[in-house]
């Protein structure tokens, strides 16, 4: 998977023709062969632009940021960064028509250690949902989409329940509340976070375990539904807590119980809890 | 006064850190998830006091705490009793293992700001009962600047004891303070061979030199320290942030970086006021009650943080708020390094100019 | 540090309403002898903590000339403001941390003309010092007030001025922003004001003035316009700040703390500051 | 924070028998902030609540809680004591400490006190965060629209009318009426429709209060309860009818023929007409798409013989613009189409009719002036079939759902055929009889044995022609046999089914449709002539398939309704309704989606830190906002606050047990 | 016997924590204001005795409660947490029920998954008319809850820090 050169040509022409104030794409970072996001504003330098299997940062997060708020936007988005962009779209955080979407179909990026991403191998959606311009040939077949449980999730799921909250104080008491998480989240766009309260009763921020359980419940609730597992937040976490696993539990749940679709994948689609089926199960209700 | 150095080999330094174990309440990187936070151990299976400095959290937390708590308060019709927090559970006698030289920099840079008028004694205590025992790095990581930055990587005195793995095989330890000498002197009882400093000098100063060479980051940290000073209304600030994801990891993990939010929790009539780490990048920082904020917008908040680091800190308190440890750099989402952005700015206002 | 930052009880003695949304409140410490040992000096200001809702900072109203309480003038603003203002009466208790910060250049202005120049709220920490300039009156040579207010209805201190009127030796100016039908003295800013009605004398004068930032810019210009040294423009900066010991870092402007190196300033130190309050 | 005072109230023995009254008022004089408390016999009496008055001004309360029975239950008294000592009455709050502790508590005295002490600190914790509410009060413009002609309208339009409230009142068609006008007789009584259907009609003609817009539909409704603007569309009638005199003279001359459909089909009117004899108002239409004149530009008769001139060929569609207040939706129902019916031969033959033209048919001013008459060769049917639940409680083909009415007006077709062709005979196959309804039982029992009618239980499976008779073949459950009937006419009685144009209606209303396209009521028991919608009312079949009586109860129910909207010249609305936090909120527009009411909608705003731009941020109209604090439990941001129950507040009671 | 078994009662997530003697499980009660609450009130003037563990919150609708107040009460004063609203079609604001129904269901799975006990998130759906019913649930809750022991997970009473 290679689109360095189209990439840079798309932009270099997007430039020419003044539809776009800013292309939002990967560069080398610089040291290794990793890749860093950058925000391109100056026709010349196109040439930074590269897309390899090494392109793994959700772009649409900075849709959200003071430097392509109210400008034209570029952007390279693949399977999962596209489901991001649908709800940045659905839920009105973007204008669809400042935008210049490069979809890619894409096979599945490696993390630094060049092994092939979870989330990846269990992708549901490779292909960008939203596009202008769609690069590469369709990777996920014609047919219907069968869900892949995570595998952790499952086995977590089997365990005893004493081991399980053993896993999950230590998963709390290890995160360091940086906020990283929902700061690199493209859906975390809030104004001003939930969890930032000043109240003394409703105080969440210190770095205790209790409340940074709390903070990472209350958010993966706020993603329940909308999460696109492109695991930003994973990527962002200085202590590389396992984030995906609250994720991918309300994935599973509301896939399994309510037939959702996965978040994102159909336009206007907000997501499980902003509609309701007669149908949903009731029988956990007394 | 002169501070002794053992010669020995690596059982010798293992057995050495398990009389410290033994004896002191001790600090070492434990493995969480693939990342390692200094944990209280018991023995030295649980943890590696030769972490990659790249897993590494900082050792800032056990002197400036995550979170700590101010005080406690119960209100009732009766009054309002405060009382401040039981035993600080830090300021007990204790040894850090496998803390890297940029850590035990940082205190000293932070000692500044700590023991500026109002004195914070809880960190002077926590910093008079510690002792800090540092390996010497073999080779420098891809975001390691320190040898390019204002204090003596080889000679620092900010840590108690130093260990170097020497290319002859052989493990060095020398006490660098009075405080390394009493611990060294009490614990180490293998039979290693007393030598003077200069008889280890030698070997030292060849792993010092190979550890060195091996940077690939350098900069004149005194060239960035004028031209920064200069440029505070340069445009470049917002080219370098323009992928930051705001996401205040980098000064989450600084070793260097300070800043705190004092809060109050409450549960029934007991509230606990809280001092927690903050982030100038946070844009919630500066705002004030009214609705004025002056650094709405991501730029001005990158600004402060590196012209808090190398110009307004070394112009207060005489230091880089910086230790080059790179911590920020493999921390952040988007691997933007402190290095570049000052280097880079202060090399596009010297340009300019 | 974290026993700098815890307070000290104080009871509310008693709690007057100067406007709408202004109240002061006259503190004095739970602890005996605690009130003799609080010491202090105009344009000082205290972490005030309603337990249970936050911590806000505000400067001290009164001067310590005066013994046995200290004052706090508070503006709804906030949130903890606003329960501040609703639950706040005599008889309760609220946390104080404090005194912090630098105070006025009490040496400098002694045997200068004094000129202070307030706004709305910022007449409080103004308040401090006139109280103590009025208490070492002999210190000082002409002694002018110019006070401003949107109406008349948000005059803060309103019983105090009346004294301050009815001494002989100072010279108090009063104005609003818009006509009302009671009012008889002056109307309009401050600045103008300022320029047209009290004329100040430049040689020899000390102006400290205070108040919303607005008014704050533009009296300092027209000060400089009248021909005032930025030395002898003495001023105090809003900053966000939280422990008031020069740690947290939220008041660092440049290599200033605020709240160590401020609040009060002199015009030429603010402008030796980056451009961010 | 705050200063609290609390009361806790024995009940005489309710509480303080199982309750340690004076326990509980020490306890929560603990509290910082309860700077008063006390314990009375009875709060609810005159010297209780006197207690209240007074302590609130002596302590400078600024919050009360009343320990003592359920909320649901003295909540309004208790805020009422507030109001009168100058106090917010939303700064109080219940302690239910009768219904929650002393009664379901009984045996236990200290688990039932302690849970006691609990209820009262959350009470005090939750009070600590009340803030001042006013009630809302929303100006009323004082006009209703009625959408439909028919009874339902005309009863609903009246009865407002009657207390001197405008009402604008439109009309699809030409004239109002509707169904009922077509109708011979009326079950159970018998009288005849038009002649207690006309004097309503001319009453609304002439109602000083009535704007009757006929040939007209509503296009756009926008506003909220109180705070309406609609827009009518009138058709073009070409005919000026203030100048018009209803001679009649165009419609005897126009030599355009097309079906009447008045009449079902049955027999022709022209291009111009009057769509009946009683028709109000009074004065014929151009059907433009079959007039010559104004399709082909031939002809002009009607204009030549109009002698005040009142034909106008130029005459264009109009907009009406009015204010209202309320809206009353009676736009009735249509017939089903029996098509789906395959086997019964519908469409193939043509002596198989329904039972709306069979209701023409035997109308004494309908086309056969009261005499059925075979559709095929025009003679008098002797043996008459009527099939019932024709498409009704018919999954498969039809509708699930009963309709009603059929039972009831087949048996009064029985009669009317009786009494029309003395010696025929009726067959009505049925599945049930259902005959609720206060005279219906025994109108059919007494039909049954007056007409002689053969009742068959059972299905009809096919009808084919045999000559010119009609073999009608069935299952007679009762004797467990296929019968076959001969039948010279036979009627479907087919099903009531919502008007086809009710979801686009809904839609433009706002308001919530069934699957079957009937509109919603807000609560199926207590709130069955509301809409979910403040302010729109619905009254008759358009809810669902009703008779006459209950549509005109419905209607006047409506009309009550929106006399008690307009009784005031502004709304009064419980406070607890959401806010939007203009500063936090993100403008997903999530909130939108789970509104029931449609109480949201979006604003714009400047985005502030000195940027010249707008943002999109949801906006709440408080007029309409019900206060049930979905969009609060869903908002990520927290922007919204519900009033009466914000986050402060139930957090602050959940951390203080 | 009794006594036996009392002495034995652990907090079913941290088996090495042992409940005190005499220990009682509090529930946090979150109701809606139409039909459980009134329902509850139903309870209360037809005698019906129930458990006394309940603590009971009003709120105008089921669909009102964020998960936020289940968390918050398991952190702070709860052991057990019942959510009752109007049965499915009651709803008094037309569908809140059903946009709370499957939030409840995502949060109860989520902290089961983390280590909550399922038994100590319940929901009910109590009519204005079913006094009694609300009885059997609370009976069932706290029995259900007083077999699970304290609830010891990431409670903020100790304030604790790291």
């Amino acid at each position: 998977m290679n689109y360095t050169k189209q990439i840079q040509d798309i932009a270099a022409k997007l430039f020419a023709e003044g539809k776009i104030d800013v292309f939002v794409g990967y560069r080398m970072n610089g040291f290794d062969e990793n890749q860093v996001p950058v925000l391109i504003t100056d026709p010349q330098d196109v040439s930074k632009l590269v897309f390899t299997d090494k392109s793994v940062f959700n772009l649409v997060n900075y849709l959200k940021t003071d430097h392509t708020r109210r400008k034209r936007v570029g952007i390279v988005v693949k399977g999962c960064d596209s489901r991001s962009l649908n709800l940045m779209l659905t839920e009105s955080q973007v204008k669809r028509e400042n935008l210049y979407v490069v979809g890619i179909c894409c096979e599945g990026v490696v993390d630094d250690a060049g092994e092939k991403m979870q989330n990846c191998t269990d992708c549901m959606v490779p292909d960008a949902v939203v596009s202008d311009e769609m690069l590469g040939t369709a990777v996920s077949g014609s047919g219907t989409l069968t869900y892949k449980k995570n595998a952790d999730i499952v086995a977590l799921a089997e365990k005893p329940l004493t081991e399980r909250a053993a896993y999950f104080e230590e998963v709390f008491e290890n995160c360091i509340r940086c906020n990283a998480c929902r700061h690199s989240c493209p859906l975390c766009y809030c104004a001003k976070c939930c969890i930032d309260q000043e109240t003394a009763t409703l105080y969440n921020g210190a770095n205790t375990t209790s409340a940074a359980f709390h903070a990472l419940m209350t958010w993966s609730l706020h993603l329940a539904g909308r999460c696109v597992d492109c695991r930003n937040c994973e990527k962002a976490c200085p202590s590389h807590l396992p984030l995906h696993l609250l994720h991918k539990q309300n994935e599973s749940v509301i896939y399994e119980n309510f037939q959702e679709h996965l978040a994102g994948v159909i336009p206007e689609d907000r997501g499980a809890f902003y509609k309701y089926s007669l149908k949903d199960p009731d029988d956990f209700i007394m | 006064m002169s501070f002794t150095t053992f010669v020995t080999d690596k059982a010798g330094l293992q057995k050495f850190y398990e009389a410290v174990m033994a004896s002191r309440e001790t600090y070492a990187p434990v493995e969480k998830f693939g990342k390692f936070d200094f944990k209280r151990v018991a023995r030295l299976s649980e943890c590696d006091p030769v972490s990659p400095i790249a897993k590494t959290l900082s050792i800032k937390p056990l002197f400036f705490p995550r979170t700590a708590k101010v005080m406690k308060y119960v209100a009732t019709s009766a009054g309002t009793d405060v009382s401040e927090v039981d035993e600080d559970p830090l300021a007990v006698k204790r040894v850090i293992l496998g803390a890297k030289h940029c850590d035990a920099r940082s205190l000293q840079v932070l000692d500044k700001v700590y023991n500026w008028d109002y004195i914070d004694t809880d960190y002077q205590k926590r910093r008079e009962n510690t002792v800090i025992i540092s390996t010497r790095c073999d080779k420098a990581d891809t975001h390691c600047f320190c040898t390019s930055l204002d204090y003596d990587v080889e000679n620092l005195d900010a840590l108690d004891v130093l260990v170097v793995n020497g290319a002859d095989g052989k493990t060095y330890l020398e006490a660098r303070t009075a405080k390394g000498e009493a611990l060294l002197g009490e614990t180490f009882t293998s039979d290693a061979v007393r030598v003077t400093k200069e008889e280890a000098a030698p070997e030292m100063k060849k792993q010092y030199d190979a550890f060195a060479a091996s940077f690939r980051l350098k900069m004149d940290y005194k060239e960035v320290n004028a031209k920064l000073a200069k440029i505070f209304d340069t445009p470049e600030f917002e080219n370098v942030s323009g992928n930051c994801v705001s996401c205040n990891t980098c000064a989450f993990v600084c070793p260097t970086c300070h800043c705190f939010k004092i809060s109050d929790e409450k549960v029934k009539d007991t509230g606990v006021r809280y001092k927690s780490y903050d982030s100038c990048n946070n844009g919630y920082f500066t705002l004030m009650a009214g609705g004025h904020n002056p650094r709405p917008v991501k730029y001005r908040r990158w600004r402060q943080r590196a012209m808090h680091k190398f110009v307004y800190y070394k112009e207060r308190f005489g230091e880089n708020l910086c230790v080059g440890c790179g911590k920020c750099t493999i921390s952040c989402p988007v691997n933007i390094s402190i290095f570049e952005v000052v280097s880079q700015v202060s090399a596009a206002a010297g340009n300019r100019q | 540090m974290e026993q700098l930052l815890v307070p000290m009880i104080c009871k509310v003695d008693k709690v007057i309403q100067e406007t709408p949304d202004i109240r002061t409140y006259r503190l004095t410490f739970r602890e005996e002898g605690l009130m003799d040992q609080f010491s202090y000096l105009p344009g000082q200001f205290v972490e005030f903590s309603l337990l249970g809702s936050g911590e806000c900072t505000f400067c001290i109203s009164s001067s310590a000339t005066r013994k046995g309480y200290f004052d706090c003038s508070i503006k709804k603003a906030g949130v903890v403001t606003a329960d501040i203002h609703t639950s706040l009466e005599e008889g309760d208790e609220v946390g104080i941390r404090g005194p912090f910060g630098n105070w006025f250049p009490l040496e400098d202005i002694k045997g200068k003309n004094l000129l202070f120049v307030g706004g709305g709220i910022g007449l409080a920490p103004l308040r401090s010092l006139i109280q103590y300039c009025i208490d070492n009156r002999s210190d000082y040579k002409d002694f002018t007030i110019l006070y401003g207010a949107r109406t008349s209805a948000d005059m803060c201190y309103k019983d105090e001025i009346k004294e301050w009127q009815d001494n002989k030796s100072l010279n108090v100016v009063l104005t609003i922003d818009k006509p009302e039908e009671t009012w008889t003295t002056n109307v309009g800013v401050v600045p103008k004001i300022l320029e047209e009605v009290v004329k100040p004398v430049i040689e020899n004068t000390k102006v400290i003035t205070c108040g919303p930032p607005i008014m704050i810019k533009y009296t300092i210009q027209s000060l400089v316009k009248l021909g005032f040294a930025d030395k002898d423009i003495i001023t105090t900066l809003e900053m966000k700040m939280q422990c008031g010991l020069g740690k947290c870092g939220r008041c660092n402007i440049g290599s200033t703390y605020v709240c160590k190196d401020g609040p009060v300033f002199t015009n030429e130190q603010l402008k030796s500051l980056p451009d961010e309050f | 924070m705050a200063r609290v005072g609390v009361f806790v109230c024995f009940c005489g023995a309710n509480i303080a028998d199982y309750v340690d009254v004076p326990q509980v008022v020490e306890e929560v004089k603990r509290i910082k902030e309860v700077k008063f408390a006390t314990e009375y016999k009875y709060m609810c009496s005159d010297p209780g609540q006197g207690m209240i008055r007074d302590a609130i001004i002596q302590y400078k309360l600024t919050s009360i809680v009343v320990a003592a029975c359920s909320p649901r239950m003295h909540e309004k008294t208790f805020r009422k004591a507030l109001s009168d000592a100058g106090m917010n009455p939303y700064l109080l709050e219940v302690a239910n400490i009768r219904e929650h502790s002393s009664w379901v508590h009984q045996k236990d005295k200290k688990a039932a006190t302690n849970k006691a002490m609990d209820l009262c600190r959350m009470a005090v914790a939750k009070s600590i965060a009340n803030e001042q509410l006013h009630e809302i009060s929303v100006p009323v413009t004082k006009r209703a629209l009625v959408i439909g002609g028919g009874i339902a309208g005309i009863q609903a339009a009246l009865d407002i009318a009657d207390a001197r409230i405008p009402v604008v009142l439109v009309e699809k068609s030409p004239s109002i009426g509707g169904k009922m006008a077509q109708l011979d007789e009326t079950f159970p009584t018998l009288d005849c429709a038009q002649c207690i259907l006309t004097p309503k009609m001319v009453d609304v003609a002439s109602h000083p209060y009535i704007e009757l817009i006929p040939y007209a539909e509503v296009l756009e409704l926008q506003g909220f309860v109180g705070n309406y603007k609609v827009k009518i569309k009138k058709k073009a009638s070409y005919v000026n009818f203030k100048t018009c005199t209803g001679c009649g003279a165009c419609w005897q001359k126009c030599p355009v023929k097309v079906p009447n459909e008045y009449n079902m089909g049955i027999d022709k009117r022209k291009a111009i007409y009057t769509p009946f004899p009683q028709a109000v108002p009074n004065k014929p239409v151009i059907d433009a798409e079959n007039c010559t004149m104004l399709t082909k530009g031939k002809c002009g008769i009607c204009k030549k013989v109009c002698l005040p001139g009142a034909i106008d060929y130029e005459m264009q569609d109009e907009i009406i613009e009015r204010e209202i207040g309320a809206v009353v939706v009676a736009t009735g129902y249509d017939m089903w189409d029996p098509t789906p019916y395959e086997e019964y031969g519908v469409g193939r033959f043509k002596d198989i009719i329904t039972s709306l033209e069979f209701e023409r048919m035997v109308s004494a001013n309908g086309p056969t002036n009261g005499v059925p008459q075979r559709p095929s060769d025009g003679k008098v049917p002797k043996n008459v079939v009527f099939i019932k639940c024709v498409g009704s409680r018919d999954e498969a083909k039809g509708i699930e759902y009963c309709s009603k009415i059929c039972c009831m007006y087949t048996t009064k077709h029985t009669i009317l055929l009786h009494h029309k062709v003395h010696d025929s005979h009726a067959y009505v196959f049925y599945m049930d009889i259902r005959a609720a309804g206060k005279g219906y039982e025994e109108f059919v029992k007494k039909a049954q044995v007056d007409t002689g009618t053969t009742y068959l239980r059972g299905r009809v499976s096919k009808i084919y022609k045999k000559g010119d008779k009609l073999m009608v073949r069935g299952e007679d459950a009762q004797i467990g046999q296929v019968v076959e009937v001969e039948a010279d006419l036979v009627v479907l009685a087919t099903a009531v089914s919502a008007p086809k144009d009710n979801p686009e209606l809904a839609r433009l209303l706002g308001i919530s449709y069934d699957k079957y396209g009937y509109l919603s009521e807000a609560h199926p028991k207590l709130r069955p002539v509301e809409t979910a919608k403040a302010g729109i009312f619905l009254a008759g079949c358009t809810q669902a398939p009703k008779d006459i009586p209950e549509t005109v109860s419905q209607a006047s129910a409506c009309a009550a309704k929106v006399c008690g909207l307009f009784s005031g010249d502004t709304m009064k609305k419980d406070p607890m309704v959401s806010t939007i936090n203009n500063e936090y909120c993100s403008g997903c527009q999530n909130c939108v989606k789970v509104c029931p009411y449609g109480a949201i909608i979006t604003d714009e705003v400047p985005v502030g830190h000195g940027i010249k731009d707008l943002r999109t941020v949801a906006k709440i109209n408080e007029g309409v906002c019900q206060g049930c604090g979905s969009c609060v439990a869903i908002c990520r941001s927290m922007a919204i606050t519900l009033a009466g129950f914000t986050d402060p507040q139930i957090i602050n009671e959940i951390v203080s047990i | 016997m009794e006594a036996e078994v009392k002495d034995q009662l652990v907090s079913i997530e941290k088996p090495e924590l042992i409940a005190p003697p005499n220990w009682e499980p509090v529930i946090m009660g979150i109701l809606c204001n139409w039909c459980s609450y009134a329902g509850s009130d139903l309870t209360g003037t037809s005698r019906i005795q129930y458990p006394p563990n309940i603590r009971i919150i009003r709120v105008p609708c089921s669909s009102r409660v964020d998960p936020w107040f289940l968390i918050k009460s398991l952190q702070t004063t709860a052991d057990g947490v019942l959510v009752s609203g109007c049965h499915p079609g009651d709803c008094h604001y037309i569908s809140g029920n059903y946009f709370a129904r499957r939030r409840f269901l995502v949060t109860k799975k989520l902290l089961n998954f983390v280590g909550f006990h399922e038994n100590r998130i319940q929901f009910s759906w109590v009519s204005a008319a079913e006094g009694p019913k609300f009885a059997k649930v609370v009976n069932k809750v706290t029995e259900d809850i007083k077999k699970l022991g304290p609830l010891h997970l990431y409670k903020k009473e100790n304030f604790e820090k790291k």
